[in-house]
């Protein structure tokens, strides 16, 4: 985030090459990693989720060049991430938090 | 007065207006998909047992492939642009654009697939599982005449049908076997109304490929007659094809997170 | 402060000369495929105020049948028959066409009427102009944003048509209710909403990257007048909160039309049957993704309405508006938190003693930036000099209204009192109190302050007035004594208006609703109609004072600071003959030194200004 | 005091529980509050666009008020509420939903609400439910109790009649089996909605012998309104047991 200049987009094509490359090899990872067994499913989803997250990081960051965006751009993305994570949690929680002795079918 | 900013980022928020809308616009993106991410998340916790490995992966990690691809192609064409490379940036685009079909028929084949996968509940309360290879021409379930024929296997229980990518189970012998009409109880295939993993899976990919064939619109039209627009304006052009460009990486974006989620894990 | 001035371009020469280049593009791309803002938003303003009618009509029957169920409606009861045959049988409407009308009156007036009022039609005509823009940022966005408006009402109007009539599960459209009901009323219900949500999706992000983009050069953010603010945050509201709306209506049609059990558990057994559906799914998803829209969506139906009042109130005190950075704070705040009560209109949904804590506490905070912003409108006027005008009046009006409502909305928000009051009329006269006499009088206020911007011509001020006494009172009688049916357990969406739980009809048991309180519902009823009658000069004066109207005396008859009063009257296709340029807050009233007692945003400091040459052009 | 304006001035209607003291009281609490601001404001309110009108103060005052007054008052409701928030509210509703009574001293009854009618079930002279699941759910087994199951036999299975004693506990299970319902029975101070998929603990303990009707406070189709066939009979322990005595004979069993 810089947030005195305007935005000098990236022409090298070496750099989205690699970035390209490094998508490519974390699909392969992620592939590869659902297949060992982690001791447990939640610690294979969370292995799978970290790599999307980076995946995702490479995409928003670089394709997208939001690392080099402003921070208006950034601001407005970071509060939807928090919304769309609030929605979901507490969701999540609230459906596991019903008074006790409570019956789900 | 006419409208500034529509092509020269404005000083002090240092985007142009297409820009701006574009991002905001994928912030709505966003939440759309969060909700579904949160009725994923939902159902699958309220779930008894959640299916694994009913797609196909290999199919799956191909498509993830040809979008990351179509992907570097839209910034490398809208770099083309910048350095003033217009016939490398139809080149690149075209790229994209075979791209983008190629997903949507692995995309679709996939879906055939589903469409032919039945789960049959046998009287005897067993249930066989396998792709349909064809109805005999009496074939009326409620009259209970005729038979099916599938490509598959039969199991004592429905939740040995879930984990297809427990090692038993990749290993499991599949045959052809005909039921007669009068031992099915019940029978249907893997359509979005099977249960609510398919309901999601169909959901999702299928608001995603909406998207796709959205994005290749837009792309297609910005790589044919949109593109006359390079003459008179180059600089407009170049910020439309950027817009478009992110437009598609947030849909690669989705993909990413689409694909572990449904067919991995 | 100069430096942010040079960072903009000087504007180029042959801005005015490309002005006269448009050439007249004829009535069709005037009228009916406009792209100047201005059209458009008073196409959204007619639009919306014949909605708002419409389900204020509906409404009327629905009051008709709760004080006298069963019995044909008179007057319009033989049409009610002829257009939509057995559910009006004789007349009368049946609980079918009851719970249609119901469900269609709250989206109808939600989502046609006022969002597109208030938001969309006020935003549209006002902000650009105030923030100095010559149109939208992307005109064709705002033309398709209204078209898929007209669309999706069309969908929603046809839907009283086909045979099962239209949807019937409230506006909140709870699953399985939504899904069992056998009526194709509740796709139709769905598609019109995802048009609607389309339509205000684009209208959200044309209007935020239009006011972060297109402000004129020197109006910094601390210098936007706070209805721009208000929109601002509205606009954020919409973009972030209508989305898992709209992927909830795609779960429910999904529901509906491809058998998938997204909101529907396992073992549901309706009408004797056991649903064909796998199972597994969940209503209360439903519920937490409707009321993640649902909550910021009354915060999108009241900032614009405080946005109105704020400026009318600086205007007719003739002083600055008191704590205009508060404003903008609790503005901001309300925002943010509104996406994290929503789970108050579920405590009853069977909640454990964590979550409802925190939604309960969220929603006791969000109260105090809603005190904060009427504090300021309240104590803005001591020192003014205060000139009661129509605008005004209904400004005026807004605030005891608001504050009605939103103080019954603190019991509503804690969770044990909302126990008794859960579902009652308590709840219908705190929204109605909130969005009636609160949103709809600050929305007849802004339409007879910027009638003169529209037109050239002002609203006749008798009428006015007359509209306002009648408009403030009815409403009060309509409303008022629905606290008191609420208190004492009367339940909404009753088709007979409760008459099954009455002492009358039901003796022997102990909690039954007494006949004083039955006996309101006649009461209301006249009331609601005489408050249908009030409307009739607003409706008149409109239209008629389009034509006949008092003249202007000058393009800023209310001898306003803000930009929108500094253009031509009515503004031209690009709106500012030069580029304005700002150098000051927007309510700089009665300054003191200043000769008169406004000091318009673009007049340059070392202007010496006299009435006669600050407002002629 | 309080009481008299719960009930004089706020309408609240009779009060038949033990539990709904909490819930009138909090009602009546925040409703002071909101009464002093209202009508706080409402006096300044109007002596404001009376003081200030432009025949009697023609020329503004550019600063209006300057004092903190204000800041005090808003910080002073954030505290109102606060403390009604965290001292009362919060501990009602604990002892509302995480501090059921014990089963064994309370009656215990299941209802599963269905359009337009509410399915009541009590555990029969044994006092223990026969087993339930999902799969057993039928039209005419709403309850999807388990067939083989003797504990079962002896239930009693009734429609839209919920009888209890007086001043003993009462934990109703509450489910649904088609929309969503809503039962509250008013002068219990009771409501809870009734969702299917879910079967969730709901209780209160009546002090008054008599009868009241329950309703059904969420929209469930076109007899919502109708929906109002149930009653419950609250009676002295001495009759209930008499009355279900009489029930038992009407043991529903699931073949
Ligand atoms: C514009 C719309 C709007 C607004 C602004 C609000 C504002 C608030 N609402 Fe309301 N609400 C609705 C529209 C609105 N609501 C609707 C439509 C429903 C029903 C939906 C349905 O079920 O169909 C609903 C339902 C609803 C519920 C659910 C009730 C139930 O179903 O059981 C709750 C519960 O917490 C609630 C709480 C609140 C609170 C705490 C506020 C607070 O933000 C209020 C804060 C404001 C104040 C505290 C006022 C301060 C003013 C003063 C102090 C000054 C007084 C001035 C003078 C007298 C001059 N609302
Ligand atoms: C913005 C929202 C809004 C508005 C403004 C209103 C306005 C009114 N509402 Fe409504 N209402 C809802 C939103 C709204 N309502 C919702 C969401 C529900 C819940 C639905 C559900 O249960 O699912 C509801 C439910 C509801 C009920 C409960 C029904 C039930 O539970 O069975 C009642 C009962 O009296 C009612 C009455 C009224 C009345 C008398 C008005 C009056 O105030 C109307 C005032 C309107 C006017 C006076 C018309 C103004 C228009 C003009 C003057 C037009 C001029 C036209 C031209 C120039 C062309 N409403
Ligand atoms: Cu059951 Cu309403
Ligand atoms: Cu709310």
């Amino acid at each position: 985030m810089n947030d005195g200049r305007s935005p000098e987009p990236v022409h090298s094509v070496r750099g989205y090459l690699f970035v390209y490359f490094a998508l490519l090899a974390g699909t392969g990872l992620t592939v590869w990693a659902s297949f060992i067994p982690f001791g447990s499913r939640e610690i294979n989803i969370g292995i799978a989720l970290l790599i999307a997250g980076v995946k995702a990081f490479l995409v928003a960051g670089y394709f997208m060049h939001l690392i080099s965006e402003r921070k208006m751009i950034c601001n407005v993305m970071g509060f939807t991430a928090f919304f769309f994570l609030s929605l979901m949690f507490l969701t999540l929680y609230a459906m596991h938090d019903f008074p006790p002795t409570t019956v789900t079918h | 007065m006419d409208i500034p900013y529509t092509v020269q980022p404005r000083p002090d928020t240092g985007v142009y207006n297409a820009k701006m809308g574009i991002w905001l616009f994928l912030a709505s993106e966003v939440m759309l998909f969060g909700g579904l991410f949160s009725a994923y998340v939902l159902l699958r916790v309220g779930a008894d047992a959640w299916p694994h490995g009913w797609l196909n992966i290999p199919l799956g990690t191909a498509n993830t492939f040809v979008l990351i691809t179509s992907s570097i192609t839209t910034v490398l064409a809208w770099v083309s642009l910048k350095n003033n490379q217009f016939s490398r940036f139809k080149l690149f685009h075209a790229i994209t654009l075979v791209c983008a079909l190629c997903f949507l028929g692995i995309k679709s084949f996939e879906y055939r697939d589903k469409f032919m996968h039945y789960e049959i509940t046998l009287a005897n309360g067993k249930f066989a599982d396998g792709h349909l290879i064809g109805k005999s021409r009496d074939f009326d379930l409620a009259k209970k005449t005729g038979s099916v024929t599938l490509h598959g296997y039969e199991v004592d229980q429905e939740v040995d049908l879930m984990d297809l990518h427990r090692p038993e189970a990749r290993h499991i012998q599949r045959e052809e076997i005909t039921i007669p009409a009068v031992e099915i109880k019940k029978m249907g295939n893997y359509g979005p109304w099977h249960n609510t993993y398919t309901a999601i899976y169909f959901t999702l990919t299928g608001l995603h490929a909406l998207h796709v064939i959205g994005g290749a619109l837009v792309i297609g039209f910005l790589w044919g007659p949109g593109s006359r627009m390079w003459k008179t304006d180059p600089e407009r052009f170049t910020n439309r094809v950027e817009v478009s460009g992110l437009f598609w990486h947030f849909v690669d974006l989705i993909w990413i997170f689409l694909f572990p989620v449904l067919y991995l894990l | 402060m100069s430096t942010y001035l040079n960072k903009f371009p000087p504007h180029r020469d042959d801005d005015r000369a490309h002005e006269h280049s448009h050439h007249d593009p004829g009535f069709w791309r005037t009228y009916i495929f406009s792209t100047d803002h201005k059209v458009i938003g008073i196409q959204y303003g007619l639009g919306a105020l014949s909605f708002m009618l419409f389900g204020f009509f509906l409404m009327l029957l629905m009051r008709w049948q709760m004080a006298h169920p069963g019995e044909p409606v008179p007057v319009v009861g033989w049409l009610l028959e002829k257009t939509l045959g057995q559910v009006a049988a004789r007349g009368a409407l049946s609980a079918d066409l009851y719970n249609s009308f119901g469900a269609m009156h709250g989206t109808i007036m939600v989502f046609l009427g006022v969002v597109p009022l208030a938001f969309a039609a006020f935003g549209n005509y006002v902000v650009p102009l105030m923030i100095g823009a010559p149109d939208m940022a992307f005109p064709r966005v705002n033309m398709a944003s209204y078209q898929c408006y007209v669309l999706g009402g069309i969908v929603m109007l046809v839907s009283f048509f086909i045979p099962g009539g239209a949807a019937q599960a409230g506006w909140t459209s709870y699953s399985p209710l939504a899904t069992s009901i056998p009526t194709d009323g509740q796709i139709f219900w769905i598609i019109g909403m995802a048009l609607i949500i389309t339509s205000s999706l684009l209208s959200a992000v044309n209007f935020i990257a239009t006011i972060i983009q297109l402000r004129a050069p020197g109006m910094t953010w601390m210098r936007l007048p706070f209805f721009v603010w208000a929109q601002f945050v509205t606009g954020f509201l919409l973009l972030l909160a209508f989305p898992p709306l709209e992927a909830a209506a795609i779960m429910q049609l999904m529901d509906k039309v491809a058998h998938t059990s997204f909101f529907l558990p396992t073992g549901l057994a309706i009408g004797g049957q056991l649903a064909n559906a796998s199972g597994g799914g969940s209503p209360l998803l439903w519920q937490h993704l409707f009321w993640f829209l649902g909550h910021p969506e009354v915060y999108v139906l009241i900032l614009p309405a405080m946005g109105i009042v704020c400026e009318i109130i600086a205007n007719n005190t003739r002083k600055p508006i008191w704590g205009y950075k508060s404003l903008v704070y609790s503005a901001l705040v309300v925002g943010f938190l509104s996406f994290l009560v929503w789970a108050h209109h579920m405590y009853l949904t069977g909640m454990g003693q964590k979550i409802a804590t925190f939604f309960q506490a969220t929603t006791m905070i969000i109260s105090i930036p809603s005190v904060i912003i009427l504090t300021c409108l309240l104590i803005s006027l001591w020192g003014g000099s205060i000139r009661f005008n129509t605008p005004m009046l209904f400004a005026l009006g807004f605030l005891p209204m608001f504050g009605m409502g939103g103080l019954t909305g603190l019991p509503l928000g804690l969770a044990p009192s909302d126990i008794h009051l859960h579902d009652t009329y308590y709840v219908i006269a705190h929204f109605h109190y909130v969005v009636a006499p609160g949103t709809i009088f600050a929305l007849f206020a802004g339409i007879y302050y910027w009638f003169p911007k529209m037109t050239g011509r002002k609203m006749n001020e008798f009428w006015g007035r007359v509209h306002f006494w009648c408009s403030f009172v009815f409403m009060n009688i309509v409303f008022l004594p629905m606290f008191a049916q609420g208190m004492k357990g009367m339940l909404r969406r009753m088709a007979d208006g409760g008459a099954n739980y009455s002492a009358a009809r039901v003796p022997g048991a102990i909690d039954t609703l007494p006949n004083s309180i039955m006996a309101l519902h006649t009461w209301i009823l006249w009331a609601a109609m005489a408050l249908g009658l009030a409307q009739i000069p607003f409706i008149i004066n409109l239209f008629w004072s389009i034509r006949h109207g008092e003249k202007v005396k000058s393009d800023n008859p209310w001898q306003s600071t803000t930009l929108e009063w500094q253009t031509p009257t009515p503004p031209p296709h690009g709106n500012f003959a030069t580029p304005p340029r700002i150098y000051r807050g927007p309510y700089e009233y009665s300054v003191p030194g200043h000769a008169t007692d406004f000091f318009p945003q673009n007049e340059p400091p070392d202007f010496v200004a006299t009435p006669e040459v600050s407002t002629a052009h | 005091m309080k009481e008299w304006f719960g009930e004089k001035i706020l309408g609240l209607p009779q009060l038949a529980s033990s539990n709904g003291r909490g819930v009138d009281d909090l009602i009546i609490y925040v409703h002071w509050l909101m009464l002093a601001l209202f009508i706080g404001w409402t006096i300044y309110f109007l002596y404001a666009i009376r003081r200030f009108r432009s025949s009697r103060h023609p020329k503004a005052d550019y600063h209006g008020v300057r004092g903190h007054t204000s800041n005090y008052l808003e910080v002073g409701v954030a505290l109102v509420e606060a403390v009604l928030l965290i001292f009362v509210a919060v501990p009602i509703w604990a002892r509302n939903v995480s501090q059921l009574p014990s089963p064994g001293e309370s009656t215990v009854i299941q209802v599963v609400a269905q359009q337009f009618a509410w399915n009541v079930r009590y555990a029969g002279p044994d006092g223990v439910f026969g087993r339930q699941d999902m799969k057993f759910v039928a039209s005419d087994n709403v309850f999807g109790v388990d067939p083989a199951d003797a504990s079962g036999k002896d239930d009693i299975q009734l429609l839209n009649e919920i009888h209890v004693p007086v001043n003993k506990p009462v934990i109703i299970y509450l489910s649904s089996k088609d929309v969503v319902h809503s039962l509250k029975i008013i002068a219990m101070r009771v409501c809870q909605d009734a969702i299917p998929g879910l079967r969730v603990p709901v209780w209160f303990t009546p002090t008054r012998i008599g009868r009241y009707q329950i309703n059904c406070a969420q929209l469930c189709g076109n007899g919502h309104s109708a929906m109002s066939g149930g009653f419950l009979t609250v009676e002295s322990p001495a009759d209930f047991d008499k009355w279900l005595k009489s029930k038992s004979g009407a043991a529903t069993s699931f073949e």
